[in-house]
């Protein structure tokens, strides 16, 4: 039984990744999870220099789901290589970086220094709907999408995977402008912009108002922009949005996507990412699937 | 540090809206004072653990206790759990208060409301070390519905502050510690906001040391999502910038170290 | 105390309505709902002649919501104003009619049909994501949601409700467009487009492969939109989006609804829109609300 | 028509995955064979409503019979269920068995699989009606567990197919009819889709009548959001285009004004 997918010419032992902003850097999880049985860790957004990040309250809970507004608070890119991707490579798995910026220029410069690394793919999130500066922007528009891309392939000597935004009109007309700029793969979807209000108090729920919604209430609108991305491209696809156990991790290959990522639902179940990856083998069993790639976007 | 479903051994109804439930885990052997767990409502539509202080922990019995106010849909599910039934819980989380801190100290342990809880296995850990050189309690109330209060009289003299002066001192913990002209070396708090800002004023004023435990709304609690951050004066080791994670960092800090 | 709300003219007992397509033109939920107690009835989609809908299974049910692609199957104008407009004019209620279309003249001969009926307003319907024709591409595209909007403002004898799709990149424009184009108000969100696979049969769950996802699901995504629109608009909104109870339709008032409708829950709980009206009311009383007004857009 | 919260009386397995369930409630003096009820699962991330036929009904002691198999998340929790605990259920929903149309006729009840629970509440009214001329039943099981058999008997003389040839003819409710030679005045059927087809196909030829039970993905159960629609030779009369409503404009179609 083959479980193994490649994206973009770097091999992953089988299609089960963290979703950026919800594993860390892999260390906290791997009390529950051995991290040598998954396909990556694909580690919370680094910028050029630290980000505080936003306010508390940060993170609230809805029907099916959570919204966040983590505002991207990270260590910035120098603490990161040097304290993460050691801890990381003490594993055999693959490892993605998810870089932000502020600007074209924070990007290049997270890439650049990523560039000597021992980091197997880059994640471009360029869809992060909880910072001001207004990084989702790069997301929203095909042309920006375009531009961005386009600079960071210039630079990056890993594979570069460009993170989709689904606060669009039209996932596959970004899909087609990532890929015609050289995206090597692409990822989505990022959060849902989202909102809570506390009608006791009759405030927000988040200090940042609006956050993304994740979880498996999104699960149908991450799977419908997957397919939809996935017959506009011929880049392979990491699909997540809602992705809580083996059944949801087989939908989304079906829809279209090479890999899945377990993002909130992490949180709710720590081991969900091991247990997928038996109950991924399981299925292939039961259903006398040879080869994992069969699946892939195979639904009528 | 696990998920494990285990069983719940009792509860009860202490006062209004309070519950006190105890659950059988080995989760207890390894617990200490101030640390908390996280419970995994049964009801799919509500997927985040709700942090709980833990309450009392019984090593040799391997049994956990927990009280908790019902504000919301899960403590609501939690209070309807019965004796032999499944609870999720994701254990221990967090670092305890400081015991190595007290040694020829007096200790003031302060509980405001539903912060009352963890106070109690500090209060009986603090005795059974046996370290510092005298223990005090004050534990503030609303109104003269007290819970634990006996329950910590078993190891500490515990002192009552109320909202409405039915019982002891009226006014909050702060209150009555000044009505009682009772001074601390090192305090151990845990309440609302308001309580444990006006402690780390007061030990900053006094130059005595302050343990707080901190809340916030938790997504993961075990330090991978950032969303329970609190400020704090100096860059944090971890995140390399002024932001502690409760869950992992805290829940307890030095009140001087965190800005409130 | 003060329940009653106006909308471009119309006086509405109270605000709560149901949601187009929903609620059937109330018949049917008759049998629970007192319908004079309700400050709408919305209908389901009508239009100029008898449409057959799309092929079954046309509903599937997802986490915490439910995929549709009923594909606005009507019995056409002709028969709406025989017998439902009557139904409907037995009860002491206001009177919305949901209009769909697959060309602009559609449209037009619809809203001219009705303007000699005794209906109280007309809800444009350029939102309805299960429908091949594409009449949702009016409710993608800013330049198209202003011209459909003032032809129909030409024609329309009464207050004219443009509803909008969420799946757009930038409500706010959208709001802004149909309000520029003399629109009376909005009514937001409709559903968001989603799908779902059977991972045993790899078959999609609905036969029109995308549907809509409505429910609680979507309730986070339709508040900030609200919100969002409120914020870019003067002409009152309808808020709808996963409303089960008291408390989510106070907060789409808090974030800027002048009125709520209740869709996919009416499915799961008959009773919803009832309890809601007495909700409302209890909910004035505890927090001394004379007026329901003040709770429009209160939130801070 | 209302919702309720209904009292499960007790809950047994019949066979492989399949339930039987006695429920307490006043909707059980209006019922009629071929109805169905909803049930609400209590798990709040699933919503919809779950369909079920009235399986027996009896109307004296306003009990309820439903018998379901466990498919998916809503029917799993069903078969949790105990003696004594809540169900929320709406009902009675949809049309019943013609029973006007049997007067000195040969009715034969056909019921495949999860099809037969209906057959048994039609069978004890078309008995007790007293005006068919003869009843027969016809019940296709995949193997010899066989489950509400025994109850049919009380009322009508049963046949028996099996898919394995275990019990009775080898093959499904056809192959028996026609290796037994039974010849119908009417067919009652409820069953898989092919089935249906084929008893319509059947009553064409044979010219007898055929009504058929439907099932279809529902959302609302009472005819609001059009979800649940078959395909009619003619126009239908609420919807003006060639749809009939199955849950309430059925379940239970004549076979031949319908295309399946
Ligand atoms: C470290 C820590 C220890 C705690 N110990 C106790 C205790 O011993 N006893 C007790 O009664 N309460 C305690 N709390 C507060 C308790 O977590 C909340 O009251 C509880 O999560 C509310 O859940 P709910 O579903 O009833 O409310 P809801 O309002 O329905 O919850 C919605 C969401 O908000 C979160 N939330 C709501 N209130 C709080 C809060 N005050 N703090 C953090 N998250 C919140 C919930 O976890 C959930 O994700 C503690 C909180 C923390 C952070
Ligand atoms: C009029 C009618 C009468 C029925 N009578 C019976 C009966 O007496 N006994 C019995 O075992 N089953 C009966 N069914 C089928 C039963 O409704 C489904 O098996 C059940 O809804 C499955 O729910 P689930 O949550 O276990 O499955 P899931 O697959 O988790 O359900 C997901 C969604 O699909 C719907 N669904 C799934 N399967 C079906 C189906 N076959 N038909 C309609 N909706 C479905 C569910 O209602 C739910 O909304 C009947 C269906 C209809 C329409
Ligand atoms: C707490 C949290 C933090 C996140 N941080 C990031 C991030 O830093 N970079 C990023 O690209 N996506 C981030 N995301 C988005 C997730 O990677 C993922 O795309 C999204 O949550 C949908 O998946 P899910 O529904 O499985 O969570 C974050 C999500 C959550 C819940
Ligand atoms: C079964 C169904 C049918 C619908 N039909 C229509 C329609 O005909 N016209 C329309 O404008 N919206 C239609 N809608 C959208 C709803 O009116 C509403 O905008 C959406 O479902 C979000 O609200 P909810 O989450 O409360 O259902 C339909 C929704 C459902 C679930
Ligand atoms: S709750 Fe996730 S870092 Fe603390
Ligand atoms: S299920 Fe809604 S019309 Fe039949």
């Amino acid at each position: 039984m083959n479980t193994k997918v490649t994206i973009a010419g770097v091999e992953f032992k089988n299609p089960v990744m963290t979703a950026s902003g919800t594993f860390g850097s892999g260390m906290e999880y791997s009390q529950f999870v051995d991290l040598n049985r998954l396909g990556a860790v694909v580690t919370k957004g680094v910028a050029n220099v630290p980000w505080e990040g936003n306010p508390t309250p940060r993170v609230a809970e809805t029907y099916g789901g959570m919204l966040n507004a983590i505002g991207l608070q990270n260590p910035g890119v120098d603490v990161f290589i040097q304290r993460d991707i050691p801890f990381l490579k003490q594993y055999d798995t693959k490892i993605i970086v998810n870089v932000c910026g502020k600007t074209v220029e924070d990007y290049l410069e997270v890439v650049e220094r990523l560039g000597d690394t021992e980091v197997d793919m880059l994640e471009i999130n360029v869809s992060c709907p909880n910072v001001k500066e207004g990084a989702i922007a790069f997301g929203q528009k095909a042309g920006c999408l375009y531009d961005i891309t386009s600079q960071i392939k210039k630079k990056a000597k890993q594979p570069v995977i460009m993170k989709l935004s689904p606060n669009v009109t039209d996932i596959a007309e970004m899909a087609a402008a990532a890929e015609a700029a050289g995206a090597d793969a692409l990822s989505l979807i990022n959060t849902i912009t989202g909102m809570k209000i506390d009608i006791h108090k009759r405030t927000f729920a988040l200090a940042n108002k609006t956050g993304g919604l994740s979880g498996p209430a999104i699960k149908p609108v991450a799977v419908r922009m997957v397919y939809q991305a996935s017959r506009a491209v011929k880049i392979p696809i990491i699909g997540m949005g809602g992705i809580a156990d083996t059944e949801d991790a087989i939908e989304f290959m079906l829809a279209g996507a090479t890999a899945v990522a377990v993002g909130a639902m992490n949180f709710v179940n720590p081991y969900a990412t091991a247990e997928m990856v038996e109950g991924i083998e399981k299925y292939m069993t039961k259903y006398q699937i040879e080869d994992i790639n069969a699946l892939v976007g195979a639904v009528e | 540090m696990k998920k494990v479903k285990a069983k719940v051994i009792s509860q009860a109804e202490l006062s209004d809206d309070i519950y006190d439930m105890w659950i059988e885990s080995d989760l207890a052997a390894t617990a200490k004072a101030g640390q908390f767990i996280c419970v995994y409502p049964h009801n799919e539509s509500i997927l985040l653990p709700r942090p709980i202080s833990i309450c009392e922990a019984d090593r040799e019995k391997n049994i956990l206790r927990i009280v908790y106010r019902v504000v919301g849909k899960g403590t609501k599910e939690l209070s309807y759990y019965r004796d032999g039934g499944d609870i999720n819980i994701l254990g221990n989380l967090g670092n305890g208060f400081p015991l190595e801190e007290v040694a020829g100290k007096h200790v003031v342990l302060m509980g405001g409301g539903i912060g009352i809880p963890p106070m109690l296995q500090l209060a009986k850990d603090l005795k059974r070390a046996g370290e510092a050189e005298e223990i005090t309690a004050i534990a503030g109330y609303r109104n003269d519905r007290l819970f634990l209060k006996e329950d910590m009289q078993k190891y500490v003299s515990v002192h009552v502050a109320t909202e409405d002066g039915s019982v002891g001192t009226k006014g909050n913990v702060m209150d009555a510690m000044s009505a009682l002209g009772i001074r601390a070396d090192v305090i151990m708090a845990c309440g609302p906001m308001p309580m444990l800002r006006a402690i780390k004023q007061y030990a900053k004023k006094e130059g005595c040391k302050a343990y707080i435990s901190l809340e916030e709304r938790m997504a993961c609690g075990v330090g991978a999502c950032l969303g329970c951050v609190c400020k704090t004066k100096e860059k944090d080791e971890h995140s390399h910038v002024n932001n502690a994670r409760i869950c992992t960092d805290g829940p307890v800090f030095n009140a001087q170290d965190v800005e409130i």
